[in-house]
């Protein structure tokens, strides 16, 4: 068993590691790499909390979509993707100290929470979650219609991003 | 004899300030003949507390205060003359009464109004022996605002002369005028408060005397000034707090302290970081812990806190210096945090094992920083003497020019980085053995501060002796002298001998602490 | 077996150093990734609860899904955004990006 | 009694030597060497005597020496320290007192004592040579005196360390000892390179050491004591620790307490994370890097585990499922073992390459112990102690006998360059021969050597309690230190050699090729005291003796993994494959390594050690530097702090002026102004808010929003 | 007892003033040691009368006693407590000081020393008498000739000015103050003007609630209480040194006294009735007064405002109505009053010499006039209630008051001025003493004379003595104020 332990300890250890790399680096094309393999140790731990289904959407969506369009944004926005420049504004001294703050605050909390260390209940072997969370997508007693807004919701961002996007023409 | 016995810790007291007087009788001209006078009377306390310290006894049956003496002073407030020491007191008059000659010692080099800059260094003295001698509380202010004014002239005139310091709006005055004052004023400021508290305290249990107040005021209820006793002693804590935690200091009240450190003349330094800054943390000892039982339990999280902050962006500054004495000050915000928080962790958890091992070794690690932080700071004015900047990009590379002085350099930065086997550790290491069981999160914490003492104290030895030799210094840099040597003699054996050996005075501590909090 | 609050301290240090990038940085995108940052900082919490507390109900996961439709849409019209953004002004540094100002 | 007495004498003479040296004989280099070998030829005797004495007892792991002194008064008791020998610390002191004694009179040699000074040496920079009668001979060593007392503290330290009873003074040895590795890492501290090492491999192992130093705390707070006896032979107490839950949910105290003993561990053994240092720990003298990497300071690292074994697995007996800590160890060890043996294949500088296969070893052993495989991991300690120090002295020869070649020709080539070599089996063949066996030992080669038997033990270890992944990282870990050792000998004794210096190069003094037998001796030889029983054949002649000895330490002596053929075969399979593939690529290599074909951008990879060094410099040292005088000391110190004070002054001046405008000028007027003054100065305040920046208006959002939390915070505090 | 001792200190100096004017007005040399000697005698007997008090003994001492107006129920009659006591000294001090640092007047000293005299004798005579018609009358006496001494001999820009401003807030000051007491001497149906008799006169409530502000402002006035103070920085600066040094040194003690001896232990129910509200008009002048001081360029207005500051801690002690808080104000009458009086003579020197008093102007004194630095540092450590100097021991036991008077707001808000105090002094001495000399006055700056510094060293003598033995003046103190405490229980 502890074996997993090890691999989570690892694993989050990368993640916190190249997570504080993206925030620190200041070649955005770096971060963008670095942020991908955050994306990934979350997809890890996903499988570790036996939600595969969640882990495979994560590849797919985070790294497959948005940390590449991610890395298309910066190569456009960016004369040349390597160029150094100063990476932080005027008051991240405020910043990093409210952050530290909050962060430290939240651990604080759960150093308080009496049953923090609540192990895992054992997820019944028959049980297929993948299958469940399907059903309970679509299922009209069970996410339905949050799921069709959310759906919704994409067709919008997508119509949007295309009107934002869209080089200006003349007289427009 | 007898009568020396008797009145000794009258003796100690006053016998810096009679010197001072005599010092100030002697002929101007003859510097030597001023600078030998001073040191000779600067060492008849330290003779006095020897004899004091050796007719101390330390067995733990025995408790309470010795040597006491009283006088009648101020009678129409009840306010009287009383004298006394225990283990804790005595412990930081040695200190005082052993860095004030190597002070002096140190101050040969002055040549300007050399006579009344050693006048006011005794009389300095003094003041900062009355505060750990007095047991009145009127007296104990009396002595701790004393303390101010020559250390206010010390740094305003035999101060470093050059630096400007900006103010606002482009506004500027010279470094030293901006030190001082800073010190002056917000130290002032702060022990209004501390004033404020002391003056209530004699309103309502019409006495001054310590011993009387520790047996009346913890226990006082009702209400007083139509509020509920409870309120009026959380605020009257506060009082005394602040006006400690500044003068400690503890973060965020320490910005006076290495403006003050960086312009003092050399052996003001010494005494500022070894001896003064030991007066606020004297006073959480002597006064809050025993008066606010109660409320030192509930605000000692915070405290704390505020002890935790001080040691990681003190260890942060200094890391951040490139002002050699700058950064050697706020290694002293650093390490007298830790004092602060063995007191914190005291306070919250009285009468445990771990809140004596606390406080035993806050009280250590006083003494030890005493002794460190003096060498540091007179080994910065060594160097700077010779090569007149403070700056760590301007040396590099001077140990082979100056041997004697490299080592004697890196074995005092070493007692000050807590090196095990050297006096800072065993300090250190109490005072985290006491604090983790109590305040788990903060002791952890603190470690981050203990990571960048590390960090700043090879800084400094490496921009100082090691890399490349900058040529310029090359014949310009005589090393050590015999008379500067042996200004740190005694401090050096000290560290050592503390290290390997930490009882003989840690004995006198344990049964102080034992007999005031166990 | 691995605690509950271990995963609870990794989605905080997640969370805290997204909350840095999108406070600190200039750069639009970096911000962008920041904002990512949190999300899966709250992702990880949502799937932990479900997994230790409700795993007998989806509840967890779904939510999950919605959080991911959701950071698609933000990325999606965020980067929009920048691109255009980046057209007028020939930059996408947030501190210089003031059109809000009165 | 009296061994007791010995005991505490056993440190001493080096610290003597060390303060003589410095205080008097700073200036005459006989009398300093005299004194420093002396000191620790006293302590190797008296090392001896004890060892003698301890293995002359039955059971010493019941009854070992012991004596202790009361040492810190506080409160109502008394914290004593104390010397302790068991079987573990009889073993280490052992090799240490041995290897010690071995570097001190190498470096005699390696600094050229005797020889003429240098025209141009300087203290602080590595001796030029000089110019006797027409060509370049090597020169004295400025600081000849100097170095001699620093080893003599390193000495010190490690004998402390050694001997101590109780955390506190092993710590307190610890910690000498890394100071004496700052300075002598340091040792030329001209060189900026040397400088940064020195500072490097210090602040690298003080992250180790504030941990450690916080376990100390934690389990002096948790037990009462350091005293080993007193903690890890009380199994209710281990078993109470264990139970209890820490401060972090989910740890027990036994395993918060292990594991921040062992990132100590982990900081001074060189593990991966805090790997960093060692490699340029190279920068000091030789026997220096023997001293850290081989005798001394390393095996510290992996001595602590050692001790606090029992403590480190609490909760965990024979066969059952790892806990927490172990399973950190399992794991970081093995990696690193693996990761730094990759790193190892591709460096160049012949010190290099040792310094990252050492990295490998001691991977190997905190990997040994994360499965359990006590007597294993102590018995690799000591054999691998004996080994690289006869590698890392054979090396030091070597590259002595390439600058005396330099200073010969009068090259310009890096006398450290594995590629500048070849061929120097003729030149120097004792350090040739002792080489080669270290060599072997080293790879495991099957049978005689010391390290295969080390090696083997462990490998049976993991294979027979079923831990098959670190298993099968370990084995592929051998096979890959084989074949870097191979190249290395390849490269440096065998073929031709590729340049002038080579040619010329010349064997080294005796004082420094009398150490290299000596050691390898024992490099052959100590690994035959721990045969195990059933091994076919051999298994008989010499009875496991190392296993009964050193088992002895625990409570519950733990029985020898049984014995199985796979094991065995395998390490035997690595060590020969890689031996010989190391030879067939590199017998003809010329300038260029002839892997980095094949390998290609991995090659990159590799020999830039994984980009660690500069991923840690952006990641931590730089964020640091600007965290500490960006953010703590401008703009919290000087900008907040100081800003506020400033404001406060200002206000009182500008009170005093508006009292007195208000007096003075009628009255209406003067409220007029005022009143004027403050609208103004309000509107200019809220425009300041309006800035029209994004990151701006969320500061003041989050500040708010999170402001409830922080309260909460305090609440909770208090 | 020594009799007619009082009588003696009263007339001698407008004795000496007569003769004075009859002296050859070109021998200044004469003139100025007959002064001296004058100056010196009244200190003298000042310190006999000191000495010779008897803290243990009757209320009263040295009592003299003489019809007068017997009609009018008016007599002579003087005698000392202990709150008057050292205040007889201190007048005694200055004047002779005062004396010593006029030596530098060169145009008509004759007069100026005259009428310097006069004022003298009303200053004594106020203090001393216990008949109020007699009071009043030496108050007029040493009111008038300020006018003259400003008008005359004060600083030419504003003299005149100052001089009708100050003479007129003291002289509306006293008459309102006559009225009250005028009421009192009808109300009480004794036909008498003794206080002591007036004491035992218990007045009605409403009649004191009545009158009791007209009296304690009448005179409060001149003790510079706030909104009445103006006068006081205006008339300090135009003054000559010697007449600031009296002026701050002793008169406005004068005025507290006087609103102590007359308003509050005539009108106890009055006085308990009034003060606490007018004890946040002192909270004012402490605090507000301490802020202004600190804003000053003008060397001598500092000075002034501080003045105005620490006399507000006298009228705050007086209106705490307790022992704490009265013992301390009476010393703080005498720590105020030398250290004032050091103030100015140094500030008189430093002007004399450099003949500005703007402080960015000045700079690196000490180095010319060591002597009259340290004096003035040491004055500077009194007023920011340094302990070891009379400054601490005279405030310490008036915030003591304010809290058993259960004021601790009042006393929270105030003992803020001791911090501004502190950065005032501080920014003066290092401003004006320190640092280098400006170029213009290269040349122009010589060191005090000899005779200058045993007048400086006599005031400093005072206020480090008092500080560090405060026993040498508190017995007398506490008896005098012992008894006020009695009238304000009786009534």
């Amino acid at each position: 068993m502890t074996a997993e332990q090890g691999v989570f300890l690892f694993i989050s250890f990368v993640i916190l590691f190249s997570a504080y790399a993206m925030v620190t680096r200041s070649n955005l094309v770096h971060a963008a790499l670095f942020l991908v393999v955050t994306l990934f140790g979350v997809a890890v731990v996903f499988v570790l909390l036996d939600a595969g289904f969640l882990a495979v959407v994560q590849v797919l969506v985070y790294i497959g979509a948005i940390a590449i369009l991610m890395i298309f944004a910066v190569m456009l926005t960016q004369d040349n993707a390597a160029k150094e420049q100063e990476s932080l504004n005027t008051n991240y001294g405020w910043a990093l100290l409210l952050s530290a703050l909050f962060a430290f605050a939240l651990i604080v909390m759960l150093g308080q929470w009496q049953d923090a260390g609540a192990i895992a209940p054992a997820l019944g072997a028959e049980r297929d979650t993948v299958v469940e969370l399907g059903a309970a997508l679509v299922s009209p007693a069970g996410y339905v219609i949050p799921f069709e807004v959310a759906s919704v919701l994409l067709l919008a961002a997508l119509i949007g991003a295309l009107v934002v996007a869209r080089p200006q023409k003349k007289g427009m | 004899m007898q009568l020396i016995t008797d009145n000794i810790l009258a003796l100690i007291l006053f016998s810096p300030l009679l010197g001072g007087l005599i010092v100030m009788l002697l002929p101007s001209e003859n510097k030597d003949l001023v600078r030998r006078a001073a040191l000779a009377l600067s060492l008849i306390p330290f003779i006095l507390t020897l004899v004091a310290w050796f007719g101390f006894n330390a067995s733990p049956e025995v408790d309470g205060f010795r040597f006491q003496q009283q006088v009648a002073w101020y009678p129409a407030i009840n306010s009287s003359f009383h004298l006394g020491v225990d283990g804790l007191s005595l412990s930081m008059v040695l200190l005082t009464t052993l860095l004030a000659p190597a002070a002096i010692l140190a101050s040969f080099s002055v040549e300007e109004k050399i006579r009344s800059y050693m006048a006011l260094f005794l009389a300095l003295e003094t003041g900062m022996l009355g505060v750990f001698l007095s047991l009145d509380l009127l007296l104990f202010f009396a002595f701790w605002e004393l303390g101010l004014v020559p250390m206010y002239f010390l740094i305003d005139q035999w101060g470093s002369k050059t630096g400007e310091r900006e103010l606002w709006s482009g506004m500027k005055v010279s470094a030293r005028r901006y030190a001082s004052f800073k010190f002056m004023v917000y130290t002032m400021a702060g022990s209004l408060g501390l004033l404020l508290a002391i003056q209530m305290l004699g309103v309502v249990s019409g006495t001054f005397d310590m011993l009387a107040l520790f047996q009346s005021w913890p226990g006082l209820t009702g209400s007083l000034f139509g509020l509920s006793v409870e309120t009026v002693k959380a605020v009257a804590f506060w009082a005394f707090a602040i006006a400690f935690a500044i003068k400690v200091p503890v973060w965020p009240f320490h910005t006076w302290l290495p403006d003050a450190h960086t312009e003092a003349p050399t052996a003001g330094s010494m005494i500022l970081a070894g001896v003064l800054l030991k007066l606020g943390a004297y006073g959480f000892l002597r006064l809050v812990l025993p008066l606010y039982p109660a409320e030192a339990e509930q605000y000692a999280p915070v405290l704390a806190l505020l002890a935790t902050a001080a040691i990681i962006f003190g260890a942060l500054s200094a890391y951040g210096q490139t002002d050699f004495k700058r950064l050697v000050a706020y290694s002293s915000v650093n390490h007298m945090g830790f004092v602060v928080l063995g007191i914190a962790a005291a306070a919250f958890a009285t009468g445990t094992e771990s809140a004596t091992i606390a406080l035993n070794g806050a009280v250590l690690q006083m003494f030890n920083h005493g002794i460190s932080s003096a060498a540091m700071f007179f080994l910065v004015g060594v160097i700077y003497e010779r090569t007149h900047t403070r700056d760590l990009g301007a040396w590099g590379g001077l140990f082979p020019l100056v041997p004697v002085f490299g080592g004697l350099l890196i074995f005092s930065s070493m007692s000050s980085l807590g090196l095990p086997g050297l006096n800072g550790f065993v300090s250190e290491f109490l005072v985290v053995r006491g604090a983790w069981p109590i305040f788990t999160l903060f002791t952890a914490l603190s470690m981050i501060g203990l990571f960048f003492t590390g960090a700043y104290i090879l800084k400094g030895i490496a921009s100082t002796l090691h890399g490349p030799l900058n040529e310029k210094w090359k014949g310009h840099l005589t090393d050590i002298s015999r008379r500067e040597v042996l200004v740190l003699v005694p401090l050096l054996v000290l560290m050592l001998w503390l290290g390997l050996w930490p009882a003989w005075l840690l004995s006198v501590i344990n049964q102080a602490v034992v007999g005031l909090f166990g | 077996m691995i605690p509950l609050s271990w995963y609870l301290y990794l989605s905080a240090g997640l969370f805290g150093l997204g909350l840095y990038a999108v406070l600190a940085r200039k750069n639009a995108i970096a911000i962008l990734m920041g904002v990512e940052l949190m999300l899966n900082a709250v992702n990880i919490n949502i799937v932990a609860f479900w997994r230790y507390l409700t795993p007998q109900n989806m509840s967890g996961q779904a939510f999950a899904v919605m959080v991911f439709a959701v950071a698609a849409a933000e990325v999606a019209v965020g980067l929009a955004l920048v691109i255009s953004v980046y057209r007028r002004r020939k930059t996408v540094d947030a501190s210089e990006i003031n059109l809000m100002k009165w | 009694m009296t061994t007791e007495i010995l005991i505490w004498l056993i440190p001493l003479p080096p610290l003597l030597a060390f303060f003589l040296i410095l205080l008097f004989t700073r200036r005459n280099h006989a009398l300093s060497h005299t004194l420093g070998v002396g000191a620790a030829f006293l302590s190797w005797l008296l090392g001896m005597i004890v060892f003698l004495a301890a293995i002359g007892v039955e059971h010493l792991g019941e009854q070992p020496f012991t004596s202790s002194v009361g040492w810190l008064p506080l409160g109502s008791d008394v914290f004593s320290v104390g010397v302790l020998i068991d079987p573990l610390s009889a073993v280490t002191l052992f090799f240490v007192a041995w290897t010690v004694l071995m570097i001190f009179i190498y470096s005699i040699g390696y600094h050229n004592f005797g020889q003429p000074k240098g025209e141009h040496d300087v203290p602080g920079l590595p001796p030029h040579g000089a110019n006797q009668h027409g060509h370049g001979v090597p020169s004295v060593e400025p600081m000849y005196a100097r170095f001699f007392a620093f080893i003599a503290l390193f000495a010190f330290g490690m004998f402390t360390l050694v001997v101590s009873d109780n955390l506190l003074t092993l710590f307190v040895g610890w910690e000498i000892m890394g100071l004496c590795s700052y300075l002598l890492i340091g040792f030329w501290y001209a060189k900026p390179s040397a400088r940064a090492a020195a500072i490097k491999a210090f602040i690298t192992t003080r992250v180790g050491d504030v941990f450690m130093l916080l376990g100390i705390v934690a389990l002096y707070a948790a037990t009462g004591t350091l005293n080993f006896r007193q903690i890890l032979y009380s199994p209710e107490l281990l078993q109470q620790l264990a139970s209890t839950p820490s401060v972090i949910a989910g740890l027990s105290a036994a395993g918060l307490i292990g594991l921040l003993l062992f990132i100590g561990a982990v900081g001074k053994s060189a593990q991966w994370p805090l790997h960093v240092w060692l490699p340029d720990a190279m920068e000091g003298p030789t026997p220096v890097s023997a001293m850290i990497h081989a005798a001394t300071m390393v095996s510290a690292g992996v001595y602590m585990v050692l001790r606090m074994f029992p403590l480190l697995s609490a909760g965990w007996e024979h066969g059952a499922p790892l806990n927490t800590t172990m399973t950190v160890m399992a794991f970081i060890g093995a990696f690193t073992a693996l990761f730094a043996a990759t790193i190892a294949l591709t460096q160049k500088d012949i010190k290099r390459v040792l310094a990252y296969s050492t990295i490998s070893q001691l991977g190997y052993m905190i990997a040994a112990l994360g499965i359990g495989a006590y007597v294993a991991a102590a018995f690799h300690l000591v054999t691998h102690a004996f080994f690289k120090a006869l590698l890392f002295l054979g090396s030091g020869s070597v590259i002595h006998g390439m600058e005396h070649g330099v200073l010969h020709t009068g090259e310009h080539i890096d006398p450290q360059d594995m590629f500048n070599m070849g061929g120097l089996r003729n030149r120097m063949p004792i350090t040739f021969w002792t080489f080669l066996i270290g060599g072997l030992s080293l790879s495991g080669f099957p049978l005689i050597t010391a390290g295969f038997w080390s090696k083997d033990e462990i490998l049976a270890d993991a294979f027979g309690n079923g831990h098959l992944l670190v298993f099968i990282t370990l084995a592929v870990a051998a096979l890959l230190t084989a074949f870097y050792t191979m190249r290395q000998i390849t490269l440096t004794f065998l073929g031709a050699p590729r340049t002038q210096a080579a040619e010329h190069a010349s064997e080294s003094v005796r004082t420094m090729t009398a150490p290299l037998l000596v050691l390898a001796v024992f490099a052959i030889g100590a690994g035959w005291v721990g045969i195990p029983e059933h091994f076919p054949g051999l298994g008989g002649l010499l009875p496991g003796w190392f296993h009964e000895f050193v088992g002895g330490t625990l409570v519950a002596n733990p029985e020898a993994v049984a014995f199985s053929i796979e094991p065995l075969l395998v390490s035997v399979g690595v060590a020969l494959g890689g031996l010989t593939l190391g030879w067939l690529v590199y017998r003809k290599a010329a300038e260029a390594d002839p892997l980095r074909k094949p390998l290609g951008a991995i090659y990159g990879l590799l020999e830039n050690k994984y980009y660690f060094d500069e991923l840690y410099d952006s990641l931590f040292v730089q964020p640091a530097k600007r965290l500490a005088e960006g953010f703590s000391y401008m703009f919290l110190d000087r900008q907040v702090i100081d800003g506020a004070l400033h404001r406060v002054a200002q206000a009182g001046l500008s009170l005093g002026s508006i009292f007195r405008n208000y007096f003075d000028a009628p009255v209406v007027n003067g409220f007029g102004d005022l009143t004027g003054s403050l609208t103004q100065s309000f509107g200019r305040l809220l425009r300041k808010v309006q800035t029209g920046q994004v990151q701006q208006y969320l500061l003041f959002v989050a500040l708010l929003a999170f402001g409830g939390l922080f309260y909460y915070l305090l609440s909770v505090l208090q | 007892m020594i009799p007619y001792i009082l009588s003696a200190i009263v007339f001698l100096p407008i004795l000496a003033g007569a003769v004075l004017l009859f002296l050859p007005a070109r021998n200044r040399q004469l003139i100025y040691r007959f002064a001296l000697a004058v100056a010196f005698l009244a200190f003298l007997l000042s310190i006999v009368v000191y000495f010779n008090f008897d803290a243990a003994g009757p209320r009263y001492q040295f009592i003299e006693k003489y019809d007068w107006l017997p009609a009018l129920g008016i007599s002579y009659h003087v005698g000392v407590d202990g709150i008057t006591a050292p205040l007889v000294l201190l007048t005694g001090v200055v004047i002779f000081t005062g004396v010593i640092i006029s030596q530098r007047i060169d145009e008509r000293p004759r007069e100026f020393f005259a009428f310097l005299f006069i004022l003298a004798s009303g200053v004594f005579g106020v203090f001393v008498s216990l008949d109020l018609f007699a009071l009043f009358f030496f108050y007029e006496i040493a009111v008038f000739p300020m006018y003259l001494l400003i008008a005359l001999w004060g600083w030419k820009q504003t003299r005149e000015y100052a001089a009708m401003k100050l003479t007129l807030y003291l002289f509306i000051g006293s008459v309102v103050a006559l009225v009250g007491a005028l009421a009192m001497y009808f109300a009480s149906g004794l036909g008498t003007f003794d206080m002591l008799a007036l004491e035992g006169a218990n007045f009605s409530a409403e009649f004191q609630n009545f009158w009791f502000p007209f009296v304690f402002f009448g005179f409060a006035v001149l003790g510079g209480i706030f909104p009445f103070h103006n006068w006081s920085p205006d008339g300090h600066v135009a003054a000559p040194t010697a007449v600031s040094m009296f002026h701050a040194g002793v008169l406005m003690k004068l005025g507290a006294f006087a609103a102590l001896r007359v308003g509050i232990m005539l009108l106890p129910i009055g006085a308990h009735t009034h003060l606490p509200w007018i004890i946040i008009l002192t909270l004012v002048n402490v605090v507000y007064g301490a802020f202004i001081a600190m804003v000053q360029t003008d060397f001598k207005y500092m000075i002034g405002f501080s003045s105005v500051s620490h006399m507000g801690l006298v009228t705050m002690g007086f209106a705490t109505l307790n022992y704490n808080g009265l013992v301390g104000a009476s010393v703080q009458m005498v720590s105020h009053g030398v250290m004032t009086a050091l103030f100015f003579a140094v500030v008189g020197m430093v002007y004399d010499q450099a003949h500005t008093r703007e402080i960015p102007k000045l700079g690196g004194l000490i180095r010319f006039m060591p002597f009259a630095a340290v004096a003035f540092i040491i004055a500077g450590l009194v007023s920011m209630g340094m302990p070891g100097f009379s400054g601490f021991i005279a405030e310490f036991p008036i915030f003591m008051g304010l809290w058993a008077g259960g004021y601790p707001l009042i006393a929270i808000l105030a003992i803020i001025s001791i911090a501004v105090t502190a950065a005032y002094i501080l920014r003066a001495v290092s401003r004006v003493f320190f640092g280098d000399l400006p170029a213009e006055l290269e040349g122009h700056v010589h060191d005090i004379r000899p005779s200058e510094k045993l007048a400086l060293g006599v005031l400093c003598l005072i206020m480090i003595t008092v500080g560090v033995y405060p026993n040498i003046i508190l017995p007398m103190v506490q008896s005098g104020v012992n008894a006020v405490l009695a009238l304000l229980g009786g009534a």
